[in-house]
């Protein structure tokens, strides 16, 4: 089955570090607009630090890796994405323990578990309005292309990040039910979640990294700062 | 935004500095952690009560550190909760065989947070137990799935449990009275302005000249609603009639009465909603045995002020009498 | 203006006798002089001390009232001296066989009412000796020939004056510490915004967005400079600069060290220069053998700050250290 | 000699506390310009104690009720105006003690001694730019109706509101050098003095409740509310 290797992965991680450090005032804005404005700093903080310390971290395998992530976002990050990333780490490294490679229905089954464990972290569901409602999505497609006989890697990645695109519009008319959003009740309708424009501008940058021809079309991921 | 800050995003390590320089022989500070712990470290035949949440809300959290209060507390950015190491790092300076109670405010990102660094701690065979402080009674129910919020009456919480705990009670006995005191004590909020945070540079909502937010959160969330400002009685009425109606209090209540200043109010306004809140105390048969008129939760320098009351008995009595020191003082 | 006001003609009323209710067991309060006096009065064998001023600059005056500080002291309306008979009537509550010292910033109407007060007082056989404390260096000499004014160092002199008598020192005795306080301590205050006094309605003075004005008076009046702000760091150095240079103190000196909030600066703030503060004096070779971060002499909700230094030595450290209890209180 | 009554200082203060009531805010909008603003506020705190406990207060002689009024001034007026106004009709009441009528000479004495009674208070000369720069023209304008050989007692009030008025203009390039406006500094410079302004418009109206005919040219004294 189509393979993910570790430097994949290790690219996919430095994008991010580069497309949350661009974005921290854009994604700050956006939680200002009906939270308190602390996500795109929070972030940033945590990946500031991955960046900084690129080169010693734990490279043995990919669990070895995601777990010292995991570890750094514990350390740095504040507020409910601290807990929320650093969850999806960890649950992401327990499944990827001493693999130098992973499958995609292994990649597939990270995800799913990250999910789970986020979810039992903050006890949100698919509809609250969290960064759930795009990943909950992504993970549905990448089961369906596991499911195809020999799954196209790029064809997978274009699709993720279209659903997480769909979802910024999809929530946008929601009433946020977790996080510091939450608390100003109607005021969150009509404002796009940060945590779920963060993913699909995140999954945007992997596809130019890895040269997937995708156009974006929501307004969110076009007008992230160059 | 004018403020006494220099690079917004050292705003609290750099206030945490000047509490640690100013409290040498109360306090140890670890910066890496944005950790203050008791000068000494914690006594192993007694419960450690730890705290931690984001900044904004001095003295609330790392000034309530020392003898009769927290044995630790670490701080997040302003409005932030702490990171999870902090948070783990907290519990375990202050590992004591007594067990640790934390002891924060109900928010997601706290709690969120605690329960990792929980959870970590009790890997390591670290006695914890957590209670959730959620006093302010201006959210009544609803979306708000976190549940209430954990505001003033958290100074209680700590008071108590402070003792308790330094009197030598078992970790059973003081989430106990943790429980206890959450459940007799109530708050709520209005805010005349809002404030900013320091690296937001722009204030978190915008109020009239002329209007208040009624049951106001301490970062700035909406209350129950925004209305016109009036007089300091009515305004004391409608926080007392919200507050005391709430568990209900009832006549012949001994009560600990506390007007909290959220930052910007000077301590004048907040005795002459006192009068009023006493006033009103005795009028509804309570008796006030204990009062409190200052800052002990506040939102940077938000304009205003909230109005607690907590239900007594001969054993809270006693431990809100019993002597505490902490970086919050006069002499 | 939002405040918690009611009528602005009572509020100086009102909030005496919300102090007056949170303090039962401390205070006595006479509604008719706005004065407040120590419960039970004075004490024949020791000294009174007795203050008095405009409101506004609460804790200072009468919150300042209690065991090891003041003996009473009245109030006039916000920034206006009180009335002649309030001071007399103050002196004359505190009459004591060991003497009355009538300790009170330096500003002509207060100087004017308490002369009136002392003459009377002295017409019937009361002891009692004036001091005159003028702390503030913002002003150096000029037009302003009333003399410098009587900021925060007030808190300074009250401490140990209150102290000193308390341990039954004689009258000249304690006027000689209150002269040696007076002569070691030196202050300068910032503003970052004006106050507005509530039967006013409209602020003192008008600063732009990005404005400070440096060496402000506690009533809003005018200081050395209106500058652009800059960073707390710039601020403090330049408050300490002036503070420091003025007497001057010198490096060996052991010092009380205080950063004192005006009304509407959050403790946080206040810390982050306390930070610098004690930075640079451990720079200019200083002991910071004690340190006093808070409000002690406010001027309503202004935001601003002030810096005090006071050299110590050893009858004034154990002075400083003695027990005391005022309406100013965190338990 | 021209003799003064007790009823007629009676009116004199009756008319005072009208116009000092009258006057109020003005009098605080004055001082706001270059002070507090509280001295309006001040003065009528006391007049209006005044005006009400009038019938309480001893007029067995002029003496008596001056001591009572500066008594009352004492108890209830804050500020610098308090020990001022207090001292000034102390050192009136002194010189007139079990009198019911005072000859003009007497009069000007009592002004004298409440002049020297403020300066010694207050530590103010003339230039200062304080009420005493009213005061001390007032006094000189009786010495010399005293030396006349029968003296018109509306012609003296009318001549003392002249000088008063004049003396408004002439201190208000001045710089403060007492009292809060003094602290100032400089901008304390082309602003009317309040107290002066309150001397001014309290002998005009005095003109007015004694029938005397002067017709005020100052701006200040023109502008006082009806
Ligand atoms: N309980 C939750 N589960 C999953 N994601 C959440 C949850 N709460 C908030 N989020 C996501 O986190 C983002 C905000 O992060 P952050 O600003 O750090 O947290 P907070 O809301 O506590 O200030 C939101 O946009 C949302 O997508
Ligand atoms: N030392 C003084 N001697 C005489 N009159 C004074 C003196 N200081 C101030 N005044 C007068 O008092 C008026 C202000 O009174 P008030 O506002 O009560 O005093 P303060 O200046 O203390 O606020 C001034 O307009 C001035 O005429
Ligand atoms: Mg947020
Ligand atoms: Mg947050
Ligand atoms: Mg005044
Ligand atoms: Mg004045």
């Amino acid at each position: 089955m189509t393979e993910i290797s570790q430097s994949q992965i290790e690219r996919a991680i430095q994008t991010t570090c580069k497309t949350v450090l661009r974005n921290e005032l854009y994604f700050s804005d956006l939680d200002g607009l009906a939270g308190d404005g602390d996500f795109g700093t929070s972030l940033a903080t945590g990946y500031r630090v991955i960046q900084n310390d690129w080169n010693d971290i734990d490279k043995s395998n990919i669990g070895a890796m995601l777990l010292k992530i995991s570890m750094l976002v514990s350390k740095h990050v504040g507020g409910s994405s601290g807990p929320i990333w650093g969850t999806g780490f960890m649950k992401a490294a327990m499944l990827s323990k001493g693999k130098e490679a992973v499958t995609l229905q292994e990649l597939t089954d990270m995800l799913g578990s990250a999910i789970e464990g986020i979810q039992a972290r903050g006890g949100a569901k698919l509809g609250d309005k969290t960064l759930l409602d795009a990943l909950i999505p992504v993970h549905e497609t990448l089961k369906g292309h596991c499911a195809s006989a020999n799954p196209d890697l790029g064809r997978a990645l274009c699709d993720c990040a279209d659903v997480a695109e769909k979802a910024i519009e999809e929530t946008k008319t929601l009433v946020a039910h977790r996080g510091r959003a939450s608390q100003v009740g109607e005021r969150s309708a009509g404002t796009p979640d940060p945590g779920i424009v963060s993913i699909a501008v995140i999954l945007n940058d992997w596809c130019k990294e890895f040269g997937v021809e995708r156009t974006a079309t929501a307004a969110e991921v076009l007008n992230q700062p160059a | 935004m004018k403020k006494f800050v220099n690079d917004p995003a050292q705003f609290v390590p750099e206030f945490m500095k000047g509490i640690a320089q100013a409290n040498p022989d109360l306090l140890d500070y670890t910066p890496e952690f944005q950790m203050i712990t008791r000068k000494g470290g914690p006594n192993n035949s007694k419960v450690s009560i730890v705290q931690g949440s984001g900044s904004g809300h001095e003295p609330a959290h790392v000034m309530a550190v020392g003898p009769g209060m927290l044995t630790g507390a670490c701080q997040g950015a302003v409005f932030a909760a702490p990171p999870v190491d902090a948070c783990y790092e907290t519990i375990k300076a202050c590992a004591s065989d007594a067990g640790v109670l934390v002891l924060v405010n109900n928010y997601q990102g706290d709690r969120m947070a605690w329960d990792m660094a929980t959870e970590m701690a009790t890997a390591e065979d670290i006695n914890v137990k957590q209670f959730w402080i959620n006093d302010d009674v201006a959210v009544e129910d609803s979306l708000y799935t976190v549940g209430r919020r954990g505001v003033a009456g958290n100074f209680f919480v700590i008071k108590a449990c402070g003792a308790a705990a330094d009197q030598g009670k078992s970790l059973d006995e003081v989430y106990a009275i943790a429980e206890k005191v959450n459940n007799n004590v109530r708050t709520m909020g209005v805010a005349l302005t809002s404030c900013i945070p320091p690296a937001k540079g722009t204030p978190i909502f915008e109020l009239g000249d002329d209007e208040i937010e009624v049951g106001v959160g301490i970062h700035g969330e909406p209350g129950r609603r925004r209305e016109k400002i009036h007089s300091a009685d009515k305004i004391t009425e409608e926080l007392f009639e919200a507050v005391s109606k709430d568990i209900p209090f009832n006549s012949g209540d001994r009560i600990a009465l506390m007007i909290n200043g959220l930052g910007g109010t000077p301590i004048t306004e907040l005795y002459v909603m006192y009068a009023k809140a006493h006033d009103l105390a005795e009028q509804a048969g309570f008796t006030v045995v204990r009062n409190y008129v200052g800052e002990y939760c506040t939102s940077l320098e938000m304009a205003g002020a909230s109005l607690t009351i907590l239900r007594l008995d001969a054993e809270l009595e006693a431990l809100l009498d019993a002597p505490a020191e902490t970086a919050a003082r006069i002499f």
